[in-house]
């Protein structure tokens, strides 16, 4: 048994959420978006940059060789936390976004082409949409999609029929940011290889809530962003296999990935992973986002989920209430975030006004437009929570919207 | 001479005095909201929607007889909505000229300008620089 | 006449400058690898991670009004900066590496075909070369290069012979990381210009260094690091003309880059910038570049360089009496750089003994390793400099690098 | 039985003992690195060849009549070669067996440890790690 959150003795810990906002104490319930920083994480950043930044890599002097050890040590630590096999199989990226189309412009451009499905489910974030579109054009590919349920589940049904059709890959979120689904990934990963086909799944939204064993899962890339798991902007981590990592042709192309640059003779790549690490990279961030997950693990995956379902289930007995809600998205086994819509009221409408009490939810479609569609929706006021947040904390978020549509309503 | 436009400002500024917090003050603007008339249907045409990251905005305007501009205005979000009445309400029946050149002073008086970044969900800059084309096309056209 | 720099003054901002390596005072010679921060730009970093980080866009509550206002902000100080006509021809991206890889493969894929060259110079960084041969290797263009000639600056009879052969794009570099030169990029773009090639300009080593005023140099694309002038790790900037932006297809697909996304009616695209900026952004990033480019601004560009060219000047006169010594460029023009090799040492050795005595120096190939080969050596020690470095500083570096040759040859 | 491999550690432990700073430490890595006998060009091939990033590193091994390893180094970098040299002198002779299994804790008693991170340029990891694949190579042999 993991050991129950303190959320008060870790809020300590964000300086952020000490201020006000609107003349009222901040409530954050936007952690699906970006989450806070534990200051472990902020501090740790400003210390590299105070004491021992330098470029990595090759340099002799021992500043480089510091910042190099801290910025590989790094991504060890990524290594355990997602339980890889090995270091080399944590590439860093600018973020999830940029880590999606590493994958689409090297390994999709290599095997995906005419006529070949790519499956996605009307879940997906843009970022897990639009790249393969962008393929699919070019290639004259197909993007089909598995269908939501009105619970917010995947059809499971549907996706077995879909498998059956021989897609050449399935991309699909671990936990949905819209509706806090928690697809069976491991379940999902397994029907697709035992039909052959490779998979990628987006662990935006898991990274910061559970936990994550890529060897166990058995997909063949896992990408994540820092800023999303307590950690720092700027900076993500696709994993993959390494014989498929080695397979692939570089994308980005510059310093650090190459073995030898000739003119004349043509130029040969480094191995892995600087092979698709070109240019000076976000060697902070790394940095932070090593602390950050090493600041996760310290309080438990288990623990986090365990707090933020018992919140988001305070927050669904708080709202339903309200006459005229609607929950988008109610799936049993639904991760911290709480998405509905009110009848007659606008999101931005109760967003705007949880804002001006303090209260920073999100609104809109969350980057889910397809999703939105298929609920025949435009948006929905969307609170999702941290390790940091309190049932107190849920109580000011339901007031302040039972408030909200009250005034929207009279 | 009285001139409208600053009596009409001074008259919202006056308005919105005495509120105490924003509660209060959307409270207001969503009464606003309220009260100005929808537009039609028919009307709701991409070519008059004003686009901000969420929530929609109409915006019509037509010359009346006397040359003045007059300004119809809906949203989808009330609260924009009671934005887009405040702007009508202080613009409405001004002569492009007038229009073209107001110095919106009350939105700033009133505390509206976050409101106005550049980077605001609800499309209340847009809507404003749409009305002031409207009073610079407008005048054109004389 | 810009007011002369005092660097003990500014020393005083630079946390890292205080440390000591190896039991002797840092003296940090490595500004072209990358720079140290001042204090200002470490603490925007944190206070914006402490008090008001937000995910940027679409959010309605106040944090991401204030995040997004503050990231919109610092592309109005890159805008003002580089001169640039609009805030949205300046594009984020993860470094100056990222920002051409993006050219590569939008405009470039568009424009460059079979048979096209594209031509650059002997001195180009890894980051402006394997881009491009990535490039030409897809569609059967072919990389062409202007030559160095023995003093490092470009044979200007060859820029014109192989301008007239008609390629498609010219890339350069403003200032050569390895040699210093300073190339006369508003020359070299007038010429290209004249006869109807594109022109982008590696601006990296430049705008830590001087003004920098796209609009006068008239290229169509201005690409450079934060990193290496004065900022944080993971931002960079790519500036490109509106219409050519404008005309470029998307690259990176995912949020913000959007506008509608429909799995049924295909997706369509935001306008700049945000066209090119999918995902969540390196916000606290950019943030702190904008931050690093005012603090440059307050000591002045012609300041900058005046100092370090004083600073390079001294160190050739020193080191000039080691006998065997070969200084690699001596241009004229040359930025604060020196590079040399030393008959019957190997730079790593020089570099070593360096760091022992405190003196951070990068030795290698620099990411050149076109321009070795042309000097027919594998690698140089460099010493490169910033607004920080001390006259008191070089005499260490030059006394130390003389005991080091020294020791080396005894 | 003489512990070879533990007499040439704590040899060299001592050797170094009395250096001030690491400018000392290197002059004498220096000096090893010059007296360290220079392979034979046609030796310099590419499957003789460690990569550090920045300095290239030349390793040779045979067994001798003994069935002991002989090894033989070179390197362009004269601080490199002056570590290889140290390894040698620590290793040269030894059975396959003790190269393999060799826990070579003189490398941080002197303070190299820094030279073995997986990130220095200087490859003497790879050279460590080389060495003891010989061991493991020739005992399988046996
Ligand atoms: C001239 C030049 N161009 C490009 C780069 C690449 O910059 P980055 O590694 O920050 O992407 C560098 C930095 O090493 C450089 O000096
Ligand atoms: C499920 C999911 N996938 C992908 C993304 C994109 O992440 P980023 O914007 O950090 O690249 C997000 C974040 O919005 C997300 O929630």
């Amino acid at each position: 048994m993991s050991k129950a959150i303190d959320p008060a003795a870790l809020r300590a810990q964000f300086p952020i959420l000490n201020r006000e906002v609107n003349g009222k104490p901040l409530v954050y319930l936007d952690h699906a978006a970006s989450s806070q920083k534990p200051i472990a994480v902020i501090e740790a950043q400003r210390e590299y940059l105070m004491h021992y930044h330098a470029n990595v890599h090759r340099g002799v002097h021992a500043l480089s060789q510091q910042a190099t050890d801290a910025f590989e040590n790094a991504r060890t630590i990524v290594q355990r936390h997602i339980h890889a096999a090995e270091s080399c199989e944590v590439i860093w990226t600018a973020g999830a976004t940029d880590a999606i189309n590493l994958v689409m412009q090297t390994w999709g451009r290599d095997q995906i082409s005419r006529g070949d499905t790519i499956l996605l489910t009307r879940m997906e974030h843009h970022a897990n949409i639009v790249p393969w579109q962008m393929l699919a054009d070019e290639v004259g590919a197909s993007v089909d999609v598995v269908e939501v349920k009105d619970d917010g589940n995947l059809d499971d049904e549907q996706l077995r029929q879909k498998l059956a059709l021989g897609p050449k890959l399935f991309a699909f979120t671990h936990v949905s940011n819209t509706l806090g689904t928690v697809n069976d990934a491991k379940e999902l990963t397994r029907q697709a290889k035992a039909a052959g086909i490779a998979v990628l799944i987006d662990g935006c939204q898991a990274v910061p809530h559970m936990e994550v064993d890529v060897q166990d899962l058995d997909c063949d890339f896992y990408i994540f962003s820092g800023h999303k798991a307590y950690g720092p902007t700027g900076i993500g981590v696709l994993y993959g296999k390494r014989e498929l990592l080695e397979s692939m042709r570089p994308w980005r192309g510059g310093g650090e990935m190459i073995d030898v640059v000739s003119l004349e003779d043509g130029t040969t790549y480094a191995g892995l992973p600087h092979k698709f690490e070109a240019g000076t990279p976000h060697i902070s961030g790394a940095i932070a986002l090593g602390v950050a997950l090493n600041w996760l693990n310290g309080i438990g995956a288990e623990a986090i989920m365990d707090h933020e379902t018992t919140l988001a289930a305070h927050a669904r007995n708080g709202l339903r209430s309200i006459e005229g809600i609607r929950f988008i998205g109610s799936s049993a086994s639904a991760a911290g975030v709480v998405s509905f819509v009110v009848d007659g009221t606008h999101p931005y409408d109760i967003g705007t006004l949880l804002d001006s009490q303090g209260v920073a939810v999100r609104t809109g479609h969350h980057c889910t437009q397809p999703l939105m569609e298929r609920y025949g929706i435009s948006g929905t006021v969307r609170a999702s929570f941290g390790a940091y947040n309190t049932l107190h904390e849920v109580d000011t978020f339901v007031a302040g919207t039972i408030r909200a549509v009250r005034m929207l309503r009279d | 001479m009285i001139d409208l436009l600053q009596q009409r400002q001074l008259e919202v500024a006056k308005e919105f005095e005495f509120f105490e917090d924003w509660m209060e003050r959307y409270e207001h603007i969503i009464e606003l909201g309220k009260e100005l008339a929808p537009i039609f249907e028919a009307d709701k045409l991409d070519e008059n929607l004003i686009r901000g990251c969420q929530s929609r905005v109409w915006l019509l305007a037509v010359k009346d007889d006397e040359g003045n501009v007059q300004f119809r205005a809906d949203s989808d979000a009330i609260i924009t909505k009671g934005l887009a009445a405040l702007m009508v309400r202080v613009l409405n029946g001004l002569t492009p000229k007038e229009i073209a050149q107001a110095n919106l002073w009350f939105i700033e008086k009133i505390g509206l300008d976050a409101h106005l970044s550049p980077t605001r969900a609800n499309g209340l800059r847009s809507m404003v620089q749409q009305m002031k084309h409207y009073g610079i096309a407008f005048q054109a056209k004389v």
